[in-house]
């Protein structure tokens, strides 16, 4: 079997998680995230912890189940809207909060993955989100500086990997794994189907496996959906 | 008679044009794909990674892997691509996306739009909107023409600056409402009243508009 | 059958290409690059073209025959080395050109495409590349500023096509095509197979449909190999 | 006696560490590939768009679509992936690529790298040797230790700075040549000897190279 192989998301995580690290988790909303990474973290018990992630999960769920156990010290996010354990701790004074435009927090992990240690966007130009950034002019237009972003470890959900690591994402459940997959020391893909090196067509290879240096086969994501919406069958 | 939601979003969907990329927000602007005007065909992206969005899945026929930018349950059509967040808000923020029509809370004469928190309530955060009113090639707002306060009394969405924290500035191109459609000159030039929903006067809009607009009807 | 599909390179070109503009071409050498649609060029006549390519061609293929009929007044690219009339046409004072760092060059695409008027490499850093470039200290390290590229017109090459513009890459005939795709107001595909829109499997699409506004089908693609280098099966 | 050209690139392999992704240039460096020391597996990486690059293909077996930097015919390995040019470089400008082998001209004892261009020469392009050496976390230069002239004359390429237009500024961490190896510390503590090729002496390589080096044997 391969290094990169761990037997279980306990075991991916030994060693390499401190208390006051700076963690990635993919997902957004409940789609996509590595829920069984996200349990290891519970049961190690590290704490002050920020968390770079889309969104916070929700009561229960996803980073939710990291709120209950107060690990979380701090959120980079673009949206924290379906969690009450969040607001409360957040109007407590309790959990620290930076909020990032959607587009350009996934820019700013992409960037950080691929050495870019800062860019200009036009997104949030003359917003609260432009305040005590650089502004510039380029071609009579504005924008403002924001800066790369990379983490001590990536937690990442697949739909399939194999033993070298490359990875395979299934629909919108893609988002934002491929930029955080490239943008930490260390990154911790788990994975719905595990194969042997060779098995995936290299053309289809959403992250290649030099980005992913621990690999776990989970059986057990629970994939919750968070808005069930369904039309009728014609009678 | 003011228009009702679903006349603001048939309204709206004759701003879409054959070949036409568009995102939609929640709320009215979902409605707007009920009224595709016919021979029109557009494909929806959903910001969180899709391209050729489709319906709600019949039941049973959920999946967990495949939602839209409002965590709902869709499912994919001949058309669909699916892609990472960061090449989605590259598509958006490159001006690839040609029409995005969405909610508001204010919007300004000179096209500034509010519609991600209020000053002492909860925030949530922005999401995608403020990437999306960035980069999107015309933006449509759709809303109620005023706020209904709490007492009873009404509040002007439409203003000469908005006091509620900026989604963007100068970003809006069309306003919808109940009662009219408003088109704002993104060169400065202001904004214009171009339509009147049937049997409101310019007198009413007038009334309940605190922007400066231009009558071009 | 689609608005996007045309009948052969000529008409895709047809009404789009004018004297002065500046276009992208993929491809890595003679891998991947859109010959087709580069004789279309040809064809036309225009004249007075800046070229953003990697390579530029060599004598009588690729970017090379548009050499020969001295339509491009100017290349950007990261290496011209494969090509003697270039060195001619260049040591003549009849080319312009600016080289740019490779990886420099496909960032700048794929900023251009991505709204990201600027940003910041290490890549350069006190050579000839960073004269008269703003220079910039983050964390610690050096970095220059890098403008993105967008273009009037993207010659893009891809294995398979659908009718919606989706297009797949094959092997290393990917390099610049992806980001190339993105980055002009026009882009045309020449595909080896072209497939309705359904058939390819959405979760493997590399570019999609909405960067692609023209689609030729071509069954002639010269694909040429520049160094055939094997070795000998055993006995 | 010095090294070959081939023990020049069997001493370089032994840079190379197990699970280490790896990029090597043209020449010299290619030849690094046939000694990979048993239980060592690394995956070498084409910057157009590839890792997990294989040998040459047999006879009859090339691909158009199947290179690597070099223009070169290749194959595929079973843990081989492909992506684009921004992706590859993204990759080595993030400092994902362990070790960077490749040619130099001139060589600084600052750690300064010149292999890209002479003036009054023709100039070919610097491709992505600047990305290269800027990005990959160890780069390894492998070089004849001196050039020789059209004279018969010997000319010095490791130097006290280079003459030479530069590919990176302070970017080598070790040059191997056919008489020795040297380290250059990256925090400015300057070069060190640290091997011999066997039967050279101190003196042989003091009395060819310009730059200032501690001996460290």
């Amino acid at each position: 079997m391969s290094k990169k192989v761990f037997p279980d998301a306990k075991a991916a995580l030994a060693g390499a998680i401190k208390d006051g690290m700076t963690l990635m988790a993919g997902g957004f909303g409940l789609c996509g995230i590595p829920d069984i990474l996200i349990e290891a973290v519970r049961e190690s018990g590290a704490k002050d912890l920020t968390f770079i992630s889309n969104n916070a999960g929700i009561d229960g769920a996803g980073l939710g189940i990291l709120l209950e156990t107060r690990q979380i010290k701090k959120m980079i996010s673009s949206y924290v809207g379906e969690n009450k354990l969040f607001a409360q701790q957040f109007l407590a004074g309790e959990l620290e909060l930076e909020f990032t435009p959607q587009g350009t927090l996934a820019e700013r992990i992409r960037a950080g993955g691929a050495g870019i240690p800062a860019f200009f966007t036009k997104t949030g130009v003359g917003t609260l989100v432009a305040e005590g950034k650089e502004e510039r002019v380029f071609d009579g237009e504005r924008y403002i500086m924001e800066r790369g972003l990379f983490a001590d470890i990536s937690l990442i959900h697949a739909w399939k990997g194999d033993t070298e690591g490359n990875l395979v994402y299934r629909k919108t459940a893609r988002n934002f794994n491929p930029m955080m997959a490239s943008a930490s020391r260390l990154t911790i893909a788990q994975v719905e189907h595990l194969v042997p090196a060779g098995e995936i067509d290299p053309d289809h290879m959403h992250t290649p496996g030099i980005f992913v240096k621990r690999i776990v086969h989970v059986t057990n994501a629970a994939k919750r959906i968070e808005q069930r919406t369904t039309r009728k069958r014609a009678a | 008679m003011p228009w009702t939601r679903e006349q603001i979003a048939a309204r709206a969907a004759k701003e879409l044009k054959d070949g036409y990329y568009v995102n939609l927000g929640i709320g009215i602007p979902t409605l707007v794909s009920n009224y595709i005007p016919e021979g029109v065909s557009v494909q929806l992206q959903s910001e969180n990674g899709m391209l050729g969005m489709g319906p709600f899945p019949y039941e049973g026929d959920e999946d967990p892997d495949l939602i839209n930018a409002g965590k709902q349950t869709i499912t994919e059509l001949p058309t669909t691509s699916y892609f990472s967040s960061a090449d989605s808000f590259g598509m958006i923020r490159g001006g690839h996306i040609d029409l995005s029509i969405l909610g508001a809370m204010q919007v300004a004469q000179n096209g500034d739009l509010a519609n991600w928190m209020i000053p002492g309530k909860v925030v949530k955060g922005m999401g995608g909107a403020m990437d999306l009113v960035a980069g999107v090639k015309k933006v449509v707002v759709v809303m109620e023409h005023v706020a209904k306060n709490k007492d009873g009394s009404e509040s002007a969405k439409l203003l000469k600056a908005c006091d509620l924290p900026l989604t963007g500035a100068g970003v809006v191109d069309m306003v919808i409402t109940d009662l009219g459609v408003f088109t704002i000159d993104e060169n400065g030039g202001g904004m214009s009243l171009i339509e009147l929903a049937e049997g409101v006067t310019l007198e009413e809009i007038t009334s309940k508009t605190e922007a400066a607009f231009k009558v071009a009807l």
